[in-house]
């Protein structure tokens, strides 16, 4: 059973990894944030079944403050990306 | 193997698979929209299949809510993130 | 290999990695990024000696980890002073770049400020 | 190869991967975005050196707060980016560098690998010395009894941090509130997260300092999640940042310090040596300090992250 929760973690790890690829480069800076998103879900995931693996402790409040703080870095980039006026020239590339 | 390992099995199965199924659809689909579609199908299936199956396995009523506690909070974000990139998107019309 | 071998490894890499980014990269907002996974590699190395440190039947040696706990605090306070000078830069002089044929050709508003 | 081994290996690889992205990515932002995941993947790392106190500092500082941090300096340095920057250094100097910097990660990697397997170590002193402390989390014990001083002057640089930012202000804008005031109205959805959010994060917050005396978390951790919760509210402007001459702030950035440093010299006076904690008492007078360091670092890391103050202080003045 271990194994398969490891297994299971090092799957989501690598099929996020193999997205991450795709999307880390673009076209827009919403795409790369869509990378950070789809990285903070996997990670998470695979961080609960590590956890449920290897029977460290406290790892669900790891876990829950990682949860916590997923949308932050969306939050930050539409906060910045607002009021700017030059988005749309410099992106895109 | 025991009934609780089986339904751990099914469901972790199902999310890695969910998760995998939002990763293709990151990669294949064409414009900024759709993939935000698709990656929104891992943040909600993927992590709530996977705590689904970890859930029975929880050493404490505590940590069990905790699980369930992480996966709503997951939901919030993924929610939050696709309305906020998804206007962003169609700010900058379908170019990106 | 054990885990916190690889992990020292990778940190020992990072540092490599990151050292090439402080002084390569002309940009400081980059030189920043370098900066701190430099610092990170130097932690997971650190990281390495609290597991092997381990004795008295500890996962993990407290002594090194607490020290990387106050790193990593320290490093973001510096972090956050240093984007916070870069952007006065930027507003100062319209540009954010440590290249030095950048500020030594007469074209760009901002030469004076040199 | 055992499948934990596997899943090492490859989440060695990731951790290089995304690292080296964020060194060579073209564009600043595309770097930043890079670094943000770089730091979650950490995370992971130490939860598999079974550093958990510090995989959740990591979540926290790493990878959030620095993460809105970088993002938000990466999105207004957007119009800085210049060709130039991308052709410096060709040729010899850039090959040069590189080698130089290989050389110094495969004499740190010789060093990783020549490590003794059982090198000298504090933590049988540190566990045994535990039960005086009355704590359970031996990281807290080092952290707040054994490295007490160590710990209260990272207080004081993160203080010396912000005073530093602040500085960088322009004098009519001296002791305003940071960021620029926005006209618009707060997005609608931030703000439901904001609502959310802050409700929970504050618990979650006290609960990880609450239990870092005995489990993993503690001051640092539960600060900076609260921290957090300080930047969701001001960022969806469900509430301006304050201005920076408000007694209440600065009374709140050194009362870490303060604290810590009264405790120290009390312990002086009345155990018999600086920083010692009289028998008995350790553990409320740990967690009487830890709470003043949690309102500190609760304070100081979104002060860090909004930046010099960018407002006139008469604009807004309700005194």
């Amino acid at each position: 059973m271990t194994d398969f929760l490891l297994a299971a973690a090092g799957a989501i790890l690598f099929t996020v990894a193999v997205g991450l690829v795709r999307i880390l480069g673009g076209p827009g800076d919403a795409d790369r944030m869509m990378a950070a998103q789809l990285i903070g879900t996997g990670g998470i995931g695979s961080l609960l079944l590590i956890a449920a693996a290897t029977g460290a402790r406290g790892v669900e409040d790891v876990a829950l403050g990682l949860a916590l703080l997923a949308a932050f870095a969306s939050a930050a980039f539409v906060n910045s990306a607002a009021p700017a006026k030059d988005t749309d020239a410099v992106d895109g590339r | 193997m025991s009934l609780v390992d089986l339904f751990s099995i099914v469901a972790i199965g199902a999310g890695v698979f969910f998760f995998l199924a939002g990763t293709v659809g990151l990669l294949r689909f064409p414009d900024g929209l759709s993939r935000l579609h698709a990656l929104t199908k891992a943040d909600n299936l993927g992590l709530g299949l996977i705590v689904l199956g970890l859930l029975p396995r929880a050493e404490s009523p505590l940590a069990a809510f905790k699980l369930v506690a992480i996966w709503a909070l997951v939901q919030l974000a993924g929610a939050t993130t696709a309305q906020l990139v998804g206007r962003a998107v169609r700010r900058k019309g379908t170019a990106a | 290999m054990t885990s916190a071998t690889l992990a020292g490894l990778v940190g020992a890499a990072l540092v490599g990695l990151g050292l090439y980014g402080l002084i390569a990269n002309p940009q400081p907002l980059r030189k920043i990024l370098a900066f701190n996974v430099m610092g990170s590699g130097v932690f997971l190395v650190f990281g390495i000696v609290a597991r092997k440190g381990a004795a008295a039947g500890l996962p993990s040696d407290p002594v090194p980890q607490a020290m990387v706990i106050t790193g990593i605090v320290v490093a973001f306070a510096a972090s956050a002073l240093a984007v916070a000078l870069v952007l006065r830069l930027f507003e100062e002089t319209g540009r954010a770049t440590l290249s030095p044929d950048a500020w030594t050709k007469p074209s760009g508003e901002g030469a004076e400020a040199e | 190869m055992s499948v934990l081994q596997a899943l090492d290996i490859g989440l060695a690889f990731l951790v290089f991967a995304v690292a080296a992205w964020t060194i060579f990515a073209r564009g600043g932002f595309a770097a930043t975005v890079g670094y943000v995941v770089y730091g979650l993947l950490l995370s992971l790392v130490w939860i598999r050196l079974f550093a958990v106190d510090v995989a959740l500092t990591e979540a926290a500082i790493g990878s959030g707060v620095t993460g809105v941090l970088l993002i938000g300096a990466a999105a207004r340095l957007r119009g800085a980016e210049t060709e130039a920057d991308e052709k410096s250094l060709r040729g010899l100097p850039r090959l040069f560098i590189a080698g130089l910097c290989v050389l110094v990660a495969l004499a740190l990697a010789a060093v990783v690998l020549l490590f003794p397997d059982s090198g000298p170590s504090l933590a049988p002193q540190a566990m045994r010395h535990l039960p005086e402390t009355g704590l359970g989390n031996p990281v807290t014990a080092v952290l707040i009894a054994y490295r007490a001083f160590d710990t209260m002057l990272e207080k004081v640089v993160l203080v010396l941090a912000v005073v530093g930012v602040w500085s960088l202000a322009a004098d009519r804008y001296w002791g305003g509130a940071p960021g620029e005031a926005r006209a618009e109205r707060p997005e609608p959805t931030l703000a439901f997260l904001a609502q959310v959010l802050a409700p929970l994060g504050i618990l979650v917050g006290i609960h990880i300092f609450w239990v870092g005396a005995d489990e993993p978390g503690g001051a640092f951790q539960g600060g900076a999640i609260l921290a957090a919760m300080w930047m969701i509210v001001m960022m969806a402007r469900l509430t301006e940042a304050p201005r920076t001459s408000a007694f209440w702030l600065r009374l709140a950035l050194v009362a870490g310090p303060l604290v810590f440093l009264i405790a120290g010299v009390g312990g002086a006076i009345f155990a018999g040596r600086f920083f010692a904690y009289p028998p008995g008492f350790a553990k409320p007078a740990i967690l009487f300090i830890e709470a003043f360091m949690v309102l500190s670092i609760a304070v100081a890391l979104p002060m860090l992250v909004a930046g010099p103050p960018r407002r006139e202080p008469r604009a807004d003045r309700s005194r």
